[in-house]
């Protein structure tokens, strides 16, 4: 299996003009070069799905959302594409903002706060694979590393409650703190048992185990359940609609953010962003098929040969996992503006005696399926 | 160092013009406003929010913190209980801000500027006010019209050019 | 042996306090501004101590400065969400005094407005308890329909919020052309509505959750602490002034009175005090009809609104059915063109000092539930 | 029950308490003293039953006058009507408090409190409620004089620049 840094090193070695023994070299070159697309990727992602979210909630309220901001004059459409200006003047007006530290504060937890939360966003990036191939590094150790590295992120979010001075914030990173550190649970358990029955930890692995046989979502009603089980659990570790309290704006005024402005509070936004992508991602690729056609199956079966059909191979591979997770966040999004929010304990109700207890029955259960099935 | 970057930014040059023009139409592309209702106004600036008038079009997003809010709409009555926390309030949020003034009583006490001993007459006496709405209440095209005139202020503004 | 005192002695950190904590008067859910001082002891609230008055806007002042038509647009500012019931309830109170009778047209003009009132009152009660509980949808659906009642009143007198449409002895305008045909149209619209409401909101099951059993208002309590209209019907206790004590020609109309059941858990508990308001915008429907139909077609409305309005010496307490509950006025009058003293009872008044009776012993967020379900307007509390 | 009933149970009871009124007078008169046993009487009495104080009323007689309290009161049960007004006087004046009795009245009688600066004896929690704390003066007083500065901010309209 390569992955995007196996073959930029390669390449990198490769090169004539390259001189021997460049280790170093290669190694900040390469990690700038990894870097980059991960850190363009997120902005983009936050600045899309930001437009999108405005776009959803306002057709799904009667509006129209945004309309007048465009680029160089053009505003896009009448209706669907008005606006399209709009996350980018969000974005310049965010960095141009006064950049405020209340005086009580505790300046260095203060400012550190954001970033560790953006840092365990950015860092889980690094394991998710977006393609055949298209990944910064395929650990074997692929899930692991990533629900170990994207739990950081909850210490930002603490910080940052605890050094704003702030009531508010403080019950934003206390209710925050018990919500990603419960929901953590059945995020691990839904996994383990896709970890079960494939053998391995890998993304590459469990995706070629769903080429080979089917999609998770399918494979057995256990598996779907742990696919609901583990996307409610995402998007509550992702603290959205239903699951929102820690920044419930009715009761919190902003939650653990109450106090951050312009570029701090945008770099909030854009982690949030990134881990709705992370959770959409994840998704996609352990039970829906990850960059695997949804139409091969379907054309398999009428035993025509691997061809165009299918849409298959790597580019379409990023077009189809792009689809899903997108149906996957304009899922959550579905949700955020129509639901109510629970109560924080409601929340652990849900997590500690609803859904803890269906996972670890569903590793019991998918293991007898397996011994009499599999 | 700072001594010549500030002179340079005095001469008209035509990046910091430029600069100057993206962050003008990025602060006038998106007046998120910080949600102050305090009386009568309130709900006509919840119904600007709302379907049929859609404040969100100019992409103005009702924010609750005043950290993140770059317009406070003073919509109602501000009495004098209420004049310090309006002033407070005002001084959380971050630069660069704007007041629209919404409604007579925000303007200048409206129809309580005789015998309201507990009504301050006009938010102006505690905070810089960008734009005046007028109306009891306004209608929300008023405030719309508010909106559209800030941005034109917004426009005209030099962030980053010193003109005496 | 280490006690606990040693270590809070040594440490000083393992203590648990109590926490203050100043909700408003600048907060999203206080429906205005209003300042709850609330204690904590991690999430659970142990005390709530409203601060009212930062919108005290000295309205009895102005009433015993101005006379007695001119203190009608003052109460359309006291409780801007029902503008019209408290003109209503303000000229009758001055037409009794006066001892004036009005016109078959002019009541059956003044019951269709209040009640499109009540309509337009309970749909921004309905979307803010939404939006209180996380929701925010249903807010922008009540709004939408809301914006046709607005055009309505539009349509008759001008204005949107604030209306100065019943006067005393009279109305400031007849009804425009086509009114009754535009109101009839809006009622056909809007009756549909109202199970959109209840399939978006009242029967979601996150809704119930947070709603059902929450902030349980006992029904000895509510009269006890004078609450009034949903929320002491939300309590099961049958009381409507509309029905109870008739005033205008409410009497001929046939209506019930919703009273909350404790369908979702205990009698009194939030969703019933909502799920009063969304039935009360079908009754409103219901005499909305009967109105329209009856509505006489001549007659002048301004035909019996007195020249000079000089009461003689005497007071009057009168109340009515705003859609908060009763609204009371006490006007003394000392024979002169000015009122010598008024006081508005107002109905968010009392509901909201019954708040820490029923929300001690909550969550932080089913304060802001509770609040919401209590539905108040700070312009009428404050005044 | 009629107001004329009315008065004579209240008068078998609580004889010192009632206060002669004008002819045709729609209210009973009281003194201070003997309110809290009235009112406890109202609200308990199986004839009376006057279970809602539906509003409380502050008045100011005129400067030199005394002050009064109105209440209004209802009776679900028996569906009958009451006014009550005691006066005091001016300065010093005390009545006492009924929030226990009714609930309702706690609130009203801060308001009262806060606008006529009249005492209520017994009242759990006697502050301000509308003004803020460190207002001077009782403004719906008939005197009253609004003050020029409150925490330095004018309060009366700055009229200069008009014509």
């Amino acid at each position: 299996m390569t992955s995007f840094t196996d073959s930029l090193i390669e390449l990198l070695g490769g090169l004539a003009w390259v001189p021997e023994n460049a280790a170093g070299i290669i190694f900040v070159t390469v990690s700038v070069l990894v870097a980059l697309p991960v850190f363009l990727f997120m902005t983009l992602n936050a600045m899309v799905a930001v437009y999108m979210e405005r776009k959803v909630s306002a057709f799904m309220q009667d509006r129209l959302g945004p309309m007048e901001v465009g680029i160089f004059g053009f505003k896009g459409g009448k209706r669907f594409w008005g606006g399209i200006g709009q996350t980018v003047a969000d974005a310049v007006k965010l960095l141009g903002k006064e950049d405020t530290i209340p005086g009580e504060a505790d300046r260095a937890l203060f400012i550190i706060g954001p970033f560790i939360l953006f840092g365990a966003a950015f860092a889980t990036f690094i394991g998710i694979p977006i393609g055949y191939g298209l990944v910064i590094s395929d650990f074997n150790i692929g899930i692991f590393f990533v629900i170990a590295i994207s739990s950081i992120g909850v210490i930002g979010v603490i910080l940052a409650g605890w050094a704003s001075n702030n009531k508010w914030s403080l019950y934003g990173a206390m209710r925050s703190a018990a919500q990603m550190i419960s929901y953590e649970l059945p995020v691990g358990m839904s996994l383990l048992l896709v970890v079960m029955v494939v053998g391995s930890l890998q993304f590459h692995d469990i995706v070629m185990w769903q080429e080979q046989h089917r999609w998770f979502l399918f494979h057995s009603p256990f598996t779907a359940l742990a696919f609901l089980i583990f996307f409610a659990s995402g998007v509550a570790e992702v603290n959205r609609t239903p699951f929102d309290i820690p920044e419930a704006e009715s009761e919190l005024v902003a939650g653990y953010m109450t106090e951050y402005s312009g570029f701090r509070w945008s770099i909030f936004f854009l982690s949030e962003y990134a881990n709705m992508a992370i959770i959409a991602l994840m998704s996609a690729i352990i039970f829906l098929g990850g960059w695997l056609s949804p139409l091969g199956g379907l054309f398999r079966t009428f035993n025509l040969e691997q061809s165009w059909y299918f849409l298959e191979g790597p580019w379409w591979g990023v077009f189809w996992i792009s689809i899903k997770a997108i149906a996957l966040i304009f899922v959550m999004m579905w949700v955020r503006w129509t639901w109510p929010r629970l109560r924080p304990d409601q929340l652990m109700y849900v997590a500690w005696k609803v859904f803890i207890p269906f996972a670890l029955a569903n590793i019991f259960f998918v293991g007898i399926w397996e011994l009499l099935l599999g | 160092m700072a001594v010549s970057l500030v002179n340079r930014f005095e001469q008209d040059n035509i990046i910091v013009e430029q600069i100057d023009n993206l962050l003008n139409w990025a602060r006038a592309g998106s007046p998120w406003y910080f949600q102050f209702g305090l009386a009568c106004c309130a709900i006509e600036m919840m119904a600007a929010a709302a379907p049929r008038y859609d404040l969100e079009r100019f992409g103005a997003m009702p924010r609750s913190s005043p950290r993140q809010a770059d317009v406070m709409i003073v919509a109602g009555t501000v009495t004098l209980k209420m004049a310090t926390r309006v002033k407070r309030l005002y001084e959380q949020m971050a630069n660069p801000k704007y007041v629209i003034s919404m409604g007579s009583c925000a303007n200048s006490g409206g129809p309580y500027w005789q015998y309201g001993y507990h009504v301050l007459k006009g938010v102006d006496l505690v905070v810089p006010v960008d734009v005046y709405v007028p109306g009891c209440p306004p209608r929300p095209e008023a405030l719309m019209q508010g909106l559209l005139e800030l941005q034109k202020k917004i426009k005209e503004d030099t962030p980053l050019r010193r003109v005496s | 042996m280490t006690t606990k005192a040693e270590v809070v002695k040594n440490f000083g950190v393992v203590q648990t306090e109590e926490m203050v904590l100043n909700m408003g008067p600048q907060h999203p859910s206080t429906h205005g501004v209003l300042r709850l001082k609330i204690r904590t002891d991690g999430e659970i609230v142990s005390s709530i101590e409203p601060h009212i008055g930062y919108l005290h806007r000295c309205f009895e002042k102005h009433c015993e400065n101005l006379s007695y038509e001119q203190v009608i647009p003052f109460t359309d500012r006291c409780d801007y969400l029902a503008s019209m019931a408290n003109n209503h309830i303000y000229s009758m109170a001055v037409e009794k005094m006066l001892g004036i009778e009005v016109s078959e047209k002019v009541e059956y003009i003044r019951v269709i407005m209040t009640e499109l009132q009540r309509i337009a009152s309970h749909l921004l009660a309905v979307g803010t308890f939404g939006l209180d509980v996380g929701g925010i949808t249903p807010f922008t659906y009540c709004f939408r329909d809301r914006e046709r009642v607005l055009d309505l009143f539009e349509y008759t007198c001008g204005a949107r919020l604030l209306y100065n449409y019943i006067w005393v002895g009279g109305l400031s305008h007849d009804l425009p052309l086509n009114f009754r045909q535009y109101a009839q149209e809006f009622i056909d619209y809007f009756e549909p509505k109202i199970n959109e409401y209840n399939r978006i909101l009242t029967y979601n099951k996150i809704f119930i959750e947070r709603t059902g059993d929450v902030g349980v208002l006992p029904a000895e309590v509510a009269i006890s602490y004078g609450c009034s209209g949903p929320v002491l019907r939300g309590s099961g206790v049958k009381w409507d002034l509309r029905r109870d004590e008739p005033y205008s020609i409410y009497d001929r109309f046939d209506f019930e009175v919703i009273t909350g059941d404790g369908q979702m858990g205990s009698l009194g508990d939030c969703w019933d005090r909502y799920f009063v308001r969304v039935r009360e915008m079908g009754e409103s429907v219901k005499i909305l009809r009967q109105a329209l139909a009856g509505l006489p077609e001549k007659g002048d409305v301004q035909e019996n609104i007195p020249k000079k309005i000089r009461p003689p010496k005497g007071e009057i307490y009168f109340r009515g059915e705003s859609p908060r509950g009763d609204l009371g006025f006490y006007i003394i009058s000392d024979g002169k063109a000015k009122p010598y003293r008024v006081k508005m009872r107002s109905p968010a008044f009392s509901n909201l000092s019954v708040i820490n009776e029923i929300g001690a012993g909550w969550m932080i967020s089913d304060i802001v539930t509770i609040l919401g379900s209590l539905d108040i307007v700070l312009g009428e509390i404050d005044r | 029950m009629e107001l004329a009933a009315i008065q004579t149970r209240v008068g078998a009871v609580h004889p010192d308490a009632l206060v002669p009124t004008d002819e045709g007078a729609a209210y009973l008169s009281m003194t201070p003293e003997h309110w809290a046993d009235v009112a406890q009487l109202l609200r308990s009495d199986e004839e009376l039953r006057f279970n809602v104080l539906m509003c409380l009323t502050g008045y100011d007689r005129g400067p030199g006058e005394p002050l009064g309290v109105a209440y209004n009161l209802h009776s679900m049960d028996k569906l009958h009507k009451l006014e009550v007004r005691i006066e005091v006087p001016r300065d010093g004046g005390k009545i006492p408090s009924v929030a226990q009795i009714w609930r309702t009245a706690e609130w009203h009688e801060r308001e009262a409190y806060d606008l006529f600066g009249i005492t209520f004896v017994g009242h759990p929690d006697l502050r301000r409620i509308l003004l803020p704390e460190d207002w001077e003066g009782y403004p719906l007083r008939k005197d009253y004089k609004e003050p020029d500065y409150y925490r330095g901010i004018p309060v009366p309209k700055d009229k200069r620049g008009w014509e």
